[in-house]
């Protein structure tokens, strides 16, 4: 539905980009195999740690309200987050919008199934190194980082998704 | 191949209601639509102002006497009606119930100035005491209800069930307050019409709507005319009587319950109603009481 | 006298432009660099050079028309007659 | 899996999306979304995806006693994405041009009518690449005397952070004169120009750019409608640009300044800076004013409007009847300075579409000329830009 949200700047996006562009950067963030840093953050349903969910898989991504491949990934998520919670998938979002009402617009028009958290000042993003917007990581159940991902193309979501598949010990082809 | 939908209907908070949604066949769509239904049923009985044992009931009785603990729902309803009170700068109260021992609108009556003084010194979510224990009216007569935006929170509760069974397509409309899971099963919106405020079957514009919510708040739901002049059962808390500016007001926003709460406060803000929905960046469809019409958006799907 | 005027056009080699390209992307390293979830602000539509390119376009060829100065934004967009 | 039907799952694009300035209605949305077990559960329609611009430009410009010339142009652009990894932009324009021909002097008169419509367009292909971008660009001009293609190749490539991009772009453009009075018939004008930039983020709210072009042409520069018209057959021009925008936290507000330093082989040195501040308001509102100050010396064969005493106008004092040096009497040559004020009220309706307006009062005089004296005897110079435009976004 398009006519409740009536958008300040919406024009132009398409020629914009050149200069912020938030696409992937190509070096990796936090080491493979090295402990996910720890977090504690309010979110949209209390608090949200990491320690928490421990013991699932967590697909922990960071998104902000401003970031388009952003809004694209949130559908994958919700997708991912209902077809894989059974096997012990856990998706976390947490917005790094400075104004979280910019986040909770987002999220009145993007609705996440998935566990959302908040942190404006930064400090989870700067502890797992965020290179570029999106990113997001593969939390084992150990707590230890499995894979890295920097942005969200259509053509990621196949790939992305074999990951996690690979992560929760499923085999075979995905559906 | 276009699945059917089923529309169920049935009644509930004192409203025809229905649930359209899409399934092979119409016992398939009642089986996905019953845990909705339930769902509406459980949160009249819980926050029903008619049933002794509603927490809604065991609050009011302790009025003036004692606090009342309360569940982590209600006191996340309390927690949105105070929202609601602040940004309507007070005319969004859920103490101002009382005032029905004033208005009856069953009888074209008008009440007592001194028993309109009474009952207002009774209203005043300011004065009303939350904490983690509980809540506790200060004065005995006090009373609160979720009449104000109870139907709009069960349409998105009933929504988020069927959403969640799967529900791609369809809607849950109670009593006219509509919240949409989804288009119709074709992708095409739904086109809603919009009631008439003084001719009971006309409808004066129809809205498409996929996703989201639409609600009336109108002067013709529950009203008298008195001389020539109607009185409605919209009541301003500070004076107590009803607001007249406008005759219905409908507003589209994501949720029912703000989409109900913003049509509802823009009729108690009379004529700076439309003002407060333009800063709120809401949609909405409103009609005044010269019949003028007032539009911002509500087609630009 | 007007034929004395036949001078060769010079030729431009601006190194202290080039200097100046140079320093600024060197002299980047000394900001604090800002990073990925900061950058809402500069995402805004009006914060980027590109912007409403038509009303660019228009803009651009209304002064080129009327002055002798053009180029710095872009390469390209063909010429007309008009200047 | 649950409602994926309404949950677009579409492709992503870099595109960025906009934010609206939080209002009193956040409050009460943002209540009713922590409220228990409710959830918008559609996803609104995907991001921008293509954009359709439209504007039309109304241009008059006068000098004392003379209504000189209109021009309306009607242009429309369209960028649209394909898949993750490639957009297409086509524009095109018609103008209209009518009125008085130029006059080489402003103190001629007797000019004579003319009309003349110029049709335009252009196409580019861009490919992103996860750290850049590469557009192939081509473009074309057509006039009843004039034609022009073009060809450009831009690319940009951005650091690992993000923070500094750096651009190039090369062009060529074949350019064909064919003036009606055939003065001249099938003059070129070959240009190549080059550009390196620079972007850097300075700040979270601050934003710089630094580039240079340098343009080289060889072939016909003269106007064949004026009479003296003669210029070298060779021209060089360097332009260097700066630009900083900065975000103002307290009023919401950016400010874009830009500087352009400009010279050429014709001697002709020019500055050229503009302001605008573009200020969002309620209601989906937007304002900018602008400024503009451009100064520029004259070329080396430019001759003041100062006459032959025996043959008079047109000819310069000394004019040397079959010589060939170079002399223009065309007031763009000339040393003057320019001011331009003027504002941009756009708004925004629903979500898709833009609607704008802007209005420009632009003037010449030769006293304007910064640092040193204008040329003398120049009328002063009036031009009123008035255009309407309309973007949408599907």
């Amino acid at each position: 539905m398009s006519f409740f949200d009536v958008k300040g700047r919406a024009g132009r996006g398409v020629a914009a980009i050149l200069f912020v562009a938030v696409l992937a950067a190509p070096t990796h963030a936090l080491e493979r195999g090295s402990v996910a840093p720890p977090f504690d953050l309010d979110g949209t349903k209390g608090a949200v740690k990491l320690a928490k969910h421990q013991g699932k898989l967590v697909y922990l991504d960071f998104w902000a309200s401003w970031c388009a491949p952003c809004r694209q990934s949130f559908g994958w998520m919700n997708e991912m987050q209902a077809k894989y919670a059974m096997q012990g998938l856990q998706v976390i979002a947490i917005n790094v919008d400075e104004k979280r009402d910019d986040a909770l617009r987002f999220l009145s028009s993007n609705p996440a199934s998935f566990v959302v958290a908040f942190d404006p000042a930064g400090a989870t993003p700067l502890s797992y190194r965020v290179m570029g917007m999106p990113t997001s990581l593969l939390i084992g159940t150990d707590g230890k980082v499995i894979s890295e991902h920097i942005g969200f193309k259509d053509a990621d979501k196949i790939a992305l998704e074999e990951k996690i598949r690979l992560s929760l010990g499923i085999s075979g082809a995905g559906k | 191949m276009v699945a059917p939908v089923f529309g169920i209907g049935f009644v509930a908070m004192a409203s025809q209601c229905q649930i359209r949604i899409c399934a092979t066949d119409r016992k398939a769509a009642r089986k996905l639509a019953q845990p909705a239904i339930d769902e509406i049923r459980r949160i009249e009985t819980s926050y029903s102002r008619y049933r002794a044992d509603s927490v809604v009931s065991r609050i009011n009785a302790a009025a003036g006497k004692h606090r009342v603990a309360c569940d982590e729902e209600t006191s996340a309803l309390f927690g949105y009606a105070d929202t609601l009170f602040k940004a309507s700068d007070g005319l969004f109260d859920i103490t101002s119930g009382v005032l029905r021992r004033a208005w009856d609108f069953r009888v074209a009556r008008l009440p007592a100035p001194e028993t309109l003084d009474v009952l207002c010194a009774l209203i005043g979510w300011g004065q009303v005491q939350r904490d983690s224990l509980g809540v506790f009216l200060p004065k005995a007569g006090m009373e609160i209800d979720f009449g104000g935006f109870g139907k709009e929170y069960a349409a998105d509760r009933a929504a988020a069930i069927l959403a969640d069974r799967g529900a791609q397509f369809g809607y849950v409309n109670l009593g006219g307050d509509m919240r949409f899971i989804g288009p119709r099963p074709d992708g095409r919106p739904w086109i809603i019409g919009i009631q008439d405020p003084r001719r009971k079957n006309g409808v004066i514009a129809s809205i498409p709507v996929s996703c989201g919510s639409l609600t009336t708040s109108g002067d013709y739901e529950r009203f008298f005319e008195l001389d020539g002049r109607r009185y409605c059962h919209l009541l301003d808390p500070i004076s107590g009587w009803p607001v007249r500016h406008w005759r219905s007001v409908s507003v589209v926003a994501p949720l029912a319950v703000a989409s109900g709460s913003y049509s509802s406060i823009a009729m108690l803000k009379q004529s700076e109603g439309l003002n407060f929905l333009d800063g709120a960046n809401m949609a909405y469809l409103a009609v005044d009481n010269r019949g003028n019409m007032f539009r911002r958006d509500l087609s630009s799907q | 006298m007007n034929s004395g005027f036949d001078r060769r056009p010079g030729k431009h080699a601006d190194l202290a432009v080039v200097a100046i390209l140079c320093a600024l992307s060197g002299g980047c390293t000394l900001l604090t660099p800002v990073q990925p979830w900061q950058k809402g602000t500069l995402a805004r539509p009006e914060m980027t050079f590109g912007g409403d390119s038509l009303d660019l376009k228009n803009s651009e060829h209304v002064y080129q028309n009327r002055e002798a100065a053009s180029g710095g934004s872009g390469v390209g967009g063909g010429g007309c007659g008009c200047n | 899996m649950s409602n994926s039907s309404c949950l677009r799952l579409d492709e992503t694009s870099t595109t960025v999306v906009p934010v609206t300035p939080p209002g009193l209605g956040a409050t009460i949305l943002a209540a009713a979304l922590i409220l228990p077990g409710i959830a918008p559960v559609c996803a609104e329609t995907a991001p921008e995806r293509a954009a359709i611009g439209f504007k039309y430009l109304d241009y008059k410009d006068s000098q004392p006693d003379l209504d000189r010339v209109t021009a309306r142009a009607p242009s429309i652009n369209v960028v649209l994405p394909l898949g993750d990894a490639w957009s297409i932009e086509a524009g095109g324009m018609v103008q209209d041009v009518s009125g008085a021909s130029p006059r080489y002097h402003t103190a001629v008169s007797g000019a004579s009518k003319f009309s003349d419509v110029r049709k335009a367009g252009n196409l580019g292909v861009t490919r992103y690449f996860p750290s850049g971008t590469l557009t192939l660009g081509a473009s074309s001009s057509r006039e009843r005397d004039y034609e022009s293609q073009s060809l450009s190749l831009q690319g940009s490539l951005s650091s690992d952070d993000r923070n500094t991009t750096w651009t190039w772009g090369i062009a060529g453009a074949d350019d064909t004169i064919n003036p009606s009075n055939r003065r001249v018939s099938n003059e070129k004008k070959k240009t190549s120009d080059v550009l390196l930039g620079v972007t850097q983020v300075l700040g979270t709210r601050d934003i710089g750019q630094l580039n240079v072009t340098y343009a080289r042409g060889q072939g016909y520069f003269s106007d064949p409608y004026k009479a003296l018209d003669n210029r070298p057959r060779a021209r060089g021009q360097t332009a260097v640009l700066a630009r900083w925008n900065h975000h103002f936290t307290s009023t919401e507000g950016t400010g874009r300044l830009s500087y352009r330093y400009y010279s050429d082989t014709n001697k002709i040195r020019a500055h050229t800076l503009s302001a605008e501040y573009v200020q969002p308001l309620p209601y989906g509102f937007t304002v900018m004013p602008l400024l503009r100050l451009h100064s520029q010396s004259a070329a080396y064969f430019y001759v003041n409007p100062v006459y032959d005493p025996v043959y008079g106008s047109p000819f310069p004092p000394g004019y040397t009847f079959g010589g060939n040096g170079y002399i223009t009497q065309d007031q763009r040559q000339s040393a003057f300075g320019a001011h331009s004020y003027g504002a941009k009220l756009s708004k925004q309706v629903g979500r898709d579409l833009t609607l704008d307006i802007k209005v420009e009062n632009y003037q010449q005089r030769g006293s304007w000329k910064l640092f040193g004296d204008g040329s003398p005897g120049l009328q002063p110079f009036y031009a009123r830009i008035v255009q309407i435009g309309a973007s949408y976004l599907w």
